[in-house]
């Protein structure tokens, strides 16, 4: 999508460039006429341009919405399995902005509830030397 | 892309990585490595330096001293030493390269010349919590507790000293106790249905262990449901929420439709979440 | 005490508008520029913009809210139509002026 | 009223019909005067922003009784705002304590000055706030003051481009300042025009250009306020304050119809 995305954005900027430029010579080249020939006052933009032009500005805002992903997510902890929403933006009510977190086994209140400046740290490695022993042992 | 960058961020914000075990350690280690390797635009300047400052953490946690002293030594020589970060990061760097003993000194001068006249609101708070963390070893839990009060004096808004008491109080079992720093937690924290979730658990037991009258046991079991039912109304696919809703209300006379409800939102989590809340979700509705 | 529908994550709340203003400032800034290569003068430049910037507004409620703004948005009619109007105006005017004096 | 809004009206809708006299101006115009603003327009507002993000106010250190005392001004704020979410005899048991406590001025720090309230204007603090909203500001200022002396300095005295839309005869002394033509229609203006327009409207370049360096400052947002900025009460009127409030305050707790409540909401 977001590919897409970038390369309608990449054309679309290429219709409107080209229909600019070719909208500037056309006025450079009417310019040239003596102001009140029939053809100066009677004058309008070729049509080609002009839907060239339109053509780009349609083709840029669908790429805009193009642009937008649904959302995803891994899961913190466990087997990671991409989980895909069907959703373009996150809901705001608080019990269902919460759904995701649930999903994903996440706790947005963590810096407080997982208390992690009063963790010790020797355990921790203590814990992480005995993990490394037994792998090492179920390796030989 | 997007997902996994959302996932480090999680895990870095929540400070989950805290709680892990070896091998998701590890694992986590390695994919964070990877992930900063690939050089994501969308990836912030904040952001990048939190990534950072785990990967330090998950460096002292796996024995990886070298590389948590060259991360540190990155982090210094980009953001300076002052800043409240750097000190824990120092205080850790002392403890595995040198021993508890230089941390505390390092803490403790640090407060005495500078902090208490001079700081952030960040920095005396989070030494003091390291100081207490780095000493609990070798003292009580009583003596942890009253070193949590004296903190709790100076700094009255900080919920997770408030949390932290409320877990030594737990397993002291003084249930009354834990419950009024949980209720700390909850008013400073409003929306914090973790904390709602776990008060109403530890209600839970209260009534269950402590409390002798059958009238007395059923207030609080009854406020035990309404912490539970709080928690719920905040996040609604809350499993822990809704087990303890089951759970209470099925001990509670007349709280039928309750249970009936929360039985069928955990059938809910049961057939529509994650691999791991599904099988405690059927767990519990097995047992009840 | 407020009731619990009023109770949102405000993070989403920011957010979702700034996707929204993302989109409004593209979109403001290439309907100007189209504007001023098509060589509109007063009232249809003018026209042009009202009838992009809702368009656009109906197309991000369609597409991306999937026709529930309420879920993603404090006060839809106001956080979609009205809150970025003058600032897209404004933005367009400048677009559509320059390349209207570029090209012309 | 009624007709001002009809002849802007027609003024619009006949703007395109109107016999303009055409000017031709030199096409270098728009390569060595439009673009050279645009782009120095565009260039400065990134530039600001980065400053803006550089001189952004470090947090001041303050004594550690100073934050004591600040937090637990704010603990009862949070009580007063909310205790909804405690049953009522928590909230009885927190308000007795924070009333006693505050009432009490256990917290309070000592001022060395005796009883002299300090002058507003010697105060370090108030000071110091001063000159950071200065800062904020000048950033804002001089730029544009020089840019705006810059394209009156340099480009001035010349027609730099047609605008696509009419405009009353009162924006001419405005927008054609510099260009001595008694007649000429409003349309036809001059290069700080220009700036003007896009002053007003490059608020969304911006945001397109800067759309990813706004998180810089996630981590000031996390910070409680701290007591004390310029103009605020001192500390001890506050606490009496919150002790009055707190003695009036009726909890009316969030638990009194949960069941109720959740039931409506799931079921």
């Amino acid at each position: 999508m977001a590919l897409l995305s970038t390369i309608l954005i990449l054309f679309s900027s290429a219709l409107i460039l080209h229909s600019g430029f070719s909208s500037h010579e056309f006025h450079q080249l009417l310019k040239s006429l003596p102001q009140d020939s029939h053809s100066y006052l009677g004058h309008q933009l070729p049509k080609d341009i002009q839907y060239e032009a339109i053509a780009g500005i349609i083709t840029f805002t669908i790429a805009v919405f193009f642009s937008f992903k649904k959302l995803t997510y891994y899961p913190l902890q466990g087997p990671q399995k991409l989980i895909t929403l069907n959703h373009y933006l996150h809901e705001i009510r608080m019990n269902k902005a919460t759904n995701v977190d649930n999903l994903i086994g996440n706790d947005p209140y963590g810096e407080i509830n997982h208390t992690p400046n009063f963790i010790d740290i020797h355990a921790k490695r203590e814990e992480t030397k005995r993990w490394l022993e037994q792998n090492d042992k179920k390796e030989i | 892309m997007d997902a996994i960058r959302g996932r480090y961020i999680s895990i870095c914000t929540s400070k989950v990585y805290t709680q892990f075990s070896p091998e998701e350690l590890m694992e986590l280690n390695d994919g964070c490595k990877r992930y900063m390797q690939l050089k994501d635009p969308s990836l912030g300047q904040a952001q990048y330096f939190s990534l950072m400052e785990m990967l330090f953490y998950l460096a002292v946690y796996l024995c990886k001293d070298v590389e948590a002293q060259v991360l540190y030594n990155t982090f210094r020589d980009r953001l300076g030493e002052d800043s409240p970060r750097l000190y824990g990061m120092k205080s850790t760097l002392l403890q595995i390269n040198e021993s508890d003993s230089a941390a505390v000194e390092f803490i403790e001068k640090l407060i005495k010349e500078r902090l208490e006249v001079d700081t952030d609101s960040i920095s005396y708070l989070l030494l003091q919590k390291r100081l207490i963390a780095i000493q609990s070893k070798n003292h009580d839990k009583e003596w942890v507790v009253r070193q949590l009060l004296n903190l709790i004096e100076k700094f009255p808004i900080d919920p997770e000293i408030w949390w932290f008491a409320a877990q030594n109080y737990f397993e002291l079992g003084q249930f009354e106790r834990a419950v009024y720093c949980l209720e700390e937690v909850i008013q400073l924290t409003p929306f914090n249905y973790v904390a709602s979730a776990r008060l109403a658990e530890v209600l839970y037991y209260k009534s269950m262990r402590v409390d002798k009258s059958v009238a007395k046991t059923k207030a609080t079991l009854q406020n035990a449901l309404n912490n539970a039912l709080r928690s719920v109304e905040l996040s609604e696919n809350y499993l822990k929420g809704w087990s303890l809703v089951a759970l209470t209300s099925s001990k509670l006379d007349g709280k039928n439709k309750i249970l009936q409800l929360a039985k069928s939102k955990l059938q809910i989590i049961a057939n529509g979440s994650n691999a791991q809340n599904k099988v405690t979700a059927e767990l519990i509705l097995k047992s009840i | 005490m407020s009731s619990i529908d009023e109770i949102t994550s405000s993070d989403y709340v920011l957010g979702n508008k700034k996707s929204l203003l993302w989109v409004q400032d593209s979109t403001a800034l290439v309907f100007g520029i189209g504007a001023g290569i098509l060589q509109l003068e007063s009232f249809k430049g003018f026209a042009m913009f009202v009838v992009g910037y809702l368009s656009v507004a109906l197309l991000y409620i369609i597409w991306i809210c999937r026709l529930q703004p309420a879920k993603y948005y404090q006060s839809p009619i106001n956080d979609i139509f009205i809150e970025s109007f003058v600032r897209e105006l404004t933005g367009y005017v400048m677009a559509w002026t320059f390349s209207y004096a570029l090209v012309g | 009223m009624a007709l001002s809004v009809w002849s802007v009206w027609s003024l619009i809708t006949a703007g395109s019909a109107g016999a303009v006299a055409e000017l031709t101006l030199d096409p270098k115009l728009k390569y060595w005067v439009l673009l050279p603003i645009s782009i120095v327009m565009v260039l400065t507002g990134i530039l600001r922003q980065y400053i803006m993000d550089l001189i952004a106010p470090n947090t001041k250190g303050v004594p550690r009784v100073k934050l004591t005392e600040s937090q637990w001004i704010y603990k009862a704020q949070a009580l007063l705002a909310n205790g909804s979410n405690l049953s009522a005899e928590a909230f009885q048991l927190r308000k007795e304590h924070l009333i006693e406590v505050l009432a009490g001025g256990k917290y309070l720090v000592k001022l060395n000055t005796d009883g002299q309230a300090p002058s507003p204007l010697s105060d370090p603090n108030l000071s110091e706030n001063m000159f950071s909203m200065a800062k904020g500001n000048l950033a804002n200022f001089i730029p544009q003051t020089i840019i705006m002396w810059w394209v009156n300095h340099f480009f001035a005295g010349f027609v730099l481009m047609k605008l696509p839309f009419p405009l009353t005869p009162r924006f001419k002394e405005m927008l054609q300042s510099g260009v001595m033509t008694a007649d000429l229609d409003v349309r036809w203006v001059s290069s700080i025009s220009w700036y003007f327009i896009s002053v007003l409207g490059l608020n969304p370049v911006y945001n397109l250009l800067l759309s990813d360096t706004e998180s810089i400052d996630i981590n000031a947002a996390q910070q409680p306020p701290t007591m004390g900025g310029p103009g605020e009460p001192q500390p001890e009127a506050v606490m009496k304050g919150l002790a009055n409030d707190l003695t009036i305050a009726e909890n009316e707790s969030c638990f009194d119809d949960i069941e109720q409540r959740v039931l409506e909401k799931y079921s």
